[in-house]
């Protein structure tokens, strides 16, 4: 490996979270930012070539070196790692809500999902996955949700624009519905 | 997971895993009974609806029981007769059908959520951290005052002030109104309160006055006698206080 | 690299802590001690010969892979140069509450904020911006916060006084003691 190879390596060994590849390029004033981007695919091929047990993802926002999975099980069963806990459905549903709907009140997830989020809501802001962005205009000057770094990282996700976009989803709400308009601007907004 | 949660007004509410709502549950019996979503048999679902609700014993939840009840109006408004003309006809399941889309949509993304964060629950990130670096880790901060300020003002806009804010729009004037039930009641034997506080006289007026009342009450230069309630406040001279 | 070298390279990777050689065995139930203390050679000499930034080492009661000592300041300096970061708005906001209220306790900022603050406290103290400053004489004598030098040093302030108060910010941002009488006039006198 050459040498930047090597200061990359040990960075994002030394980073427990992902390093965004300009962040990567502050490490060598000289290096440009095609030479950086040589250094991590020959990382990244050195792990995968010399069949080692981690592999470099791009992923969560940046780069980050992971384990394969194959060996999670194993680590688990030591004890020597625990993975985190799964998150409920109804985790996933508001999650999912708020990071198509961005900003998005309490209110208006309780209208799509049908039951109070409340305590949900509580839970993913606690675990880091959303934050308070801003205060709707709205009576009451509700509180208006968005996804966090965090988020993306738990799904591995580059950025937001990685996840489906709703006219790539199987069920496309059509145009019988009413608010054609506003989803076609929505969909405008995600992708 | 959390099967149990608190739900506010619902009260204990048993989120069962396989249905985390009324739309997830409206969704299965759709699916279940291979009825088109754009043309569903209202009085069937609902019947199947309430039956499930009976079995799951959901029959507490206020979320599935208000599904219930829509679904019931929307029997019904599908039994009343339809005016002349199909476009003067609005379809009472068309709100039902779009949030049931709408939800359906939403389910297909956490799918796509749950596939993901499974993976990436499989991977483990380089869980050590060198103790000597932790405070390195941290990047400098970009913050300038003026945005700290911005914040000040965005809590200021956003806070709830104390009510007293709201109700007093001057000064209050004690020591003033002092005075002037010191000068009422040197000219009269026996004063009412609206001889200090005049009717019409502000709210600042009222309190100042009342509060001046109550001090010289207080110091022994007056009286205070209400000979029943909601009658007028007699005000009468204190001798023994002012030779005091 | 054979397998087990490859379990054990995963094991050491997602590990908080060292792990001495008896317990690395428990990941495969198959492996003798011989064979752990081979495919630990392996490790080794892998990380030596193919010029990797880490190295396995034995220390502190069992065995880590750390980044090589030659690295340490290259990347000190590196986080040193990441971007700036900026505060999130709702870090903003607590610090703003902790700087005109302290000392301040958790429950009282989520008064104000209408929000759950435990996220954004731990991390503006770990961002050295506030400290704990006592307990409150309330009931589970909750912590109290202040703003600390750091503070002052990035806003370049020489003393607390030095923050801009308007009479509107005094109002408002009052701790709220007991509506007595005095409270009252005292508020409208500012006002």
């Amino acid at each position: 490996m050459n040498s930047l190879a090597k200061l990359l390596e040990a960075a994002l060994f030394a980073s427990p979270r992902p390093i965004p590849t300009d962040e990567l390029a502050a490490l060598d004033a000289e290096a440009s930012p095609a030479a950086v981007q040589a250094a991590l695919d020959e990382l990244r091929e050195h792990y995968d070539v010399d069949g080692h047990a981690v592999e470099l993802v791009d992923a969560g926002g940046g780069w980050q070196i992971l384990t394969r999975p194959e060996y999670t099980e194993a680590i688990e069963r030591a004890q020597m790692a625990l993975r985190p806990r799964r998150l409920s459905p109804a985790a996933l549903e508001t999650l999912a809500i708020i990071a198509y709907r961005q900003p998005i009140g309490r209110a208006d997830i309780e209208e799509i999902r049908g039951v109070d989020v409340g305590s949900v809501i509580k839970s993913l802001h606690e675990r880091g996955l959303i934050d308070v962005v801003g205060r709707s205009e709205a009576l009451g000057r509700p509180l208006l949700y968005g996804t966090t770094g965090a988020f993306l990282e738990q799904f591995a996700l580059r950025h937001l624009e990685e996840l489906p976009r709703t006219d790539e989803l199987a069920v496309a709400l059509r145009a019988r519905e009413p608010e054609t308009l506003e989803q076609v601007i929505h969909h405008d907004e995600v992708s | 997971m959390d099967h149990v949660t608190n739900a506010g007004d619902a009260g204990f509410v048993v989120d069962l895993p396989h249905f985390s709502g009324p739309l997830d549950l409206l969704l299965s019996l759709i699916r279940d009974e291979k009825v088109d979503i754009y043309d569903i048999p209202v009085a069937r679902i609902c019947q199947q609806f309430i039956e499930r609700m009976h079995s799951l014993k959901l029959n507490e939840a206020a979320e599935y029981l208000e599904m219930a009840a829509r679904l019931l109006r929307i029997k019904a408004q599908m039994l009343l007769p339809r005016p002349d003309g199909e476009e003067a006809w609005e379809d009472p399941r068309a709100e039902l059908v779009r949030r049931l889309l709408e939800y359906q949509q939403m389910r297909e993304v956490v799918d796509v959520l749950e596939r993901l964060g499974e993976d990436r629950r499989n991977r483990f990130a380089r869980a050590y951290v060198p103790v000597a670096l932790t405070p390195a880790v941290q990047a400098p901060l970009s913050l300038s005052l003026a945005e700290l300020l911005g914040a000040v003002d965005r809590v200021l806009r956003h806070v709830q002030r104390p009510d007293v804010h709201d109700v007093i729009s001057r000064p209050i004037d004690v020591d003033g109104f002092i005075e002037v039930v010191r000068a009422v009641i040197a000219l009269r034997a026996i004063a009412r309160f609206r001889d200090v506080v005049p009717p019409g006289s502000e709210p600042w007026e009222v309190l100042s006055g009342l509060l001046a009342l109550l001090e010289l009450a207080r110091r022994g230069e007056l009286r205070l006698r209400q000979p029943r309630p909601f009658a007028s406040v007699e005000i009468k001279r204190e001798f023994a206080g002012e030779a005091a």
